[in-house]
């Protein structure tokens, strides 16, 4: 099991602000590919990657109970 | 005057030396709307030496309710904010010397602020300015505090080491959209969180205290109290041509940067976006559908009803904006449309 | 002026209907110090209906560096800072009704805004008067949001439902001494913060949005980077005489207050500390060495130079201060002292 | 074994901002006993009780692994 979290405009894409997921293994990419298929634009929208809060690369390792969130970058000021 | 400063000297972290440090600082705030008006309230008040602001816009009446350093009047007389600035800044501390630059902030301007500087503040609304402030700190080697907020949440993060990750490692690809202030709107007690978080990063700055700088992000929202502050030590890329091993700053050429060209007596401006920015007809479509925009789509291009203009975004990513024949008034409305 | 809050009402928790209910809100700033005048920029800036400021205090010239609404002329003219707030308030809008109260924020006057008002701010900069709007916030139902701020740190906390610790559960005993402004000092960055942090709680319980309000308690520190929220729910206690089982709001009772009274002719005034609270000849020496003032110790009393004045603390608790007639100059000389 | 964070004006009397004790029971009240023995005056200052990021009272139970900070009220404004 891991722990997403979805910031900002994700959140009002997928509807939810977390959720937890089943998950054995695999890295940031293979998550966002299932995000993808869960909710339909997900990679339209920008985001980073933190694990644990850690910003990551997308060949990141996530393992079951990391924490990871989806945050979109912020422009505004 | 001797004990104006008493109670920021007191406080240990900074004291006299530090209160010393600060007047004979040199701080460039790179666009003064809403970060950049908070900011240049607080460093003023606090006795920085010489405070060098550059912003392209004029004071607007739907300014005020986030921009803390402008009045009525200057909305109704459209005073540069720059200027607007300047005049409140020095009614609060004369001996302040405020240098104003009105005009749009490019790779040239700021390269030669970073020149006269010892940190800059960013105070702009989009990611290719800051591309762009982000390049000429590591070329210059000093200092910028990202700073942004949107709604009710606001992002500080300390740029000053060439070892950790820049704000290009974060931000490889320019974002083709994202929530901008006229998106999603924006509430002041996030401008003001964020500012505070800026400038306490100039004070420890400038009093040598780079031991309690941000290494990592923050990100707080002060309306559903999230607090998170993510590391971003893995984000360091070795091939980055900002901070990598062959470094380019390549925001810093000039063929880089967002193409603005008005077209004579036509009331009309052409917006080229900048390199490694790719806006779709359907970017152009959501963007019109969350702002509640009036729009329309045709097979070549997407037509935006915003502001009295109309923006016509091509499918190979061009933009023109009818209605409009100031150059820098386009640049404001493409960041508040696009980011 | 149709769009002037756009920005605003495009934040969606916020919206067109929350505008409307900031305009028709009435919101009682309590000190108009470092923290209720960034608080009293931003609701003005925000549209709030009415604003009713209380202070008692001038507009000096060490108030600057943090204190957002007032200028060098302010200073230079000594004037009130609730006058000084409110001009400046009606420069950048002028539909803001503001109410002001040149005085010592007593019970008698704080019931009474509790009676008139929405919501009260915080900005106070002293333990007792929190506990007296905390007394009239229980007993006449209505919200208040704590604020403090002192060196680098904020701390805030929504205070608005019976049912949850009330400020006197968390400080049942007023302490001796604390830190303060004047003995830690304090930097502009700590107040923005919480003044940004109190407004966007006022902004959420006037839109109607309790849920979000706080319900821990915040402690940031915008120097060292700590962020903590604190749940208080342990700390409720059923005895407690503001908001237990049986009440009594003592802080509202008259006998309960510090009292002052100037001695007629002697340049001096003498004040008792508010009942719960006790200076021993200790705390007077602790005080002195902190803040690196001569003093001098008898067995009698503890006398402290401070700011043109001799402070003289008698092993009873009692204060004379000598060099001042005012009576609002002895309470703000007290506060700063002791906190 | 405990965690203690010491916060402000508590952080200068220690000399510290946080160390590790031993502990195996007792209440806040035998740990506040314990850090006046430690760190004379400590219980001059007024602060109050966290522990696990929650203010209690003084007759709340300290378990091993808890994490305690003692933090002064702020008053300034």
């Amino acid at each position: 099991m891991i722990q997403l979290y979805y910031f900002a405009q994700i959140k009002e894409l997928t509807q939810k602000k977390e959720e937890t997921i089943l998950w054995s293994e695999g890295t940031v990419a293979e998550l966002i590919k299932w995000a993808d298929e869960t909710y339909p634009g997900f990679t339209d929208y920008s985001w980073q990657v933190a694990v644990n809060e850690e910003y990551v690369l997308e060949t990141e390792e996530i393992n079951p109970g990391d924490i990871v969130a989806f945050i979109p970058p912020v422009s505004g000021g | 005057m001797n004990d104006r400063f008493i109670q920021q000297k007191r406080f240990q972290m900074l004291g006299t030396e530090g209160q010393q440090r600060l007047q004979e600082a040199c701080v460039t705030i790179i666009g003064c709307g809403a970060l950049g008006s908070a900011a240049a309230d607080i460093l003023a008040r606090a006795g920085i030496g010489t405070l060098i602001l550059v912003d392209r816009d004029y004071v607007e009446i739907s300014n005020l309710h986030r921009q803390t350093l402008y009045t009525e009047q200057d909305a109704n007389e459209m005073i540069p904010k720059v200027e607007a600035a300047k005049r409140r800044i020095n009614q609060v501390n004369q001996h302040v010397q405020v240098k104003t630059v009105f005009d749009h902030a490019d790779a040239e301007l700021i390269e030669q602020f970073a020149k006269r500087s010892d940190i800059m503040v960013d105070g702009t609304d989009n990611f290719e300015t800051r591309l762009i402030v982000n390049d000429a700190s590591l070329k210059h080697q000093i200092p910028w505090i990202y700073g942004a907020c949107v709604g009710s949440t606001s992002v500080v993060k300390s740029f000053y080491s060439d070892s950790s990750a820049c704000f290009r490692c974060l931000l490889p690809a320019l974002p083709a959209t994202n929530d901008t202030c006229a998106t999603v709107g924006v509430i002041a007690p996030a401008v003001y969180m964020t500012a505070a978080f800026q400038c306490a990063e100039v004070f420890k700055y400038l009093c040598g205290d780079k031991d309690n700088m941000k290494k990592k992000l923050v990100w707080l929202d002060v309306w559903t109290n999230q607090q998170h502050q993510f590391g971003i030590e893995n984000m360091k890329r070795s091939d980055c041509p900002s901070c990598g091993e062959k470094r380019m700053y390549p925001a810093l050429q000039r063929s880089a940067q967002t193409k603005y060209a008005s077209f004579c007596g036509r009331d009309s401006v052409q917006i080229i976006p900048a390199k490694g920015r790719t806006l779709t007809l359907d970017d152009g479509e959501n963007i019109a559908k969350k702002q509640r925009l009036p729009s329309k789509r045709t097979p070549y291009f997407v037509q935006i009803e915003y502001g009295g203009s109309r923006v016509m975004i091509f499918a190979n990513g061009r933009i023109h904006v009818h209605g409009i024949q100031d150059v820098n008034e386009a640049k404001s409305l493409y960041h508040q449309l696009f980011g």
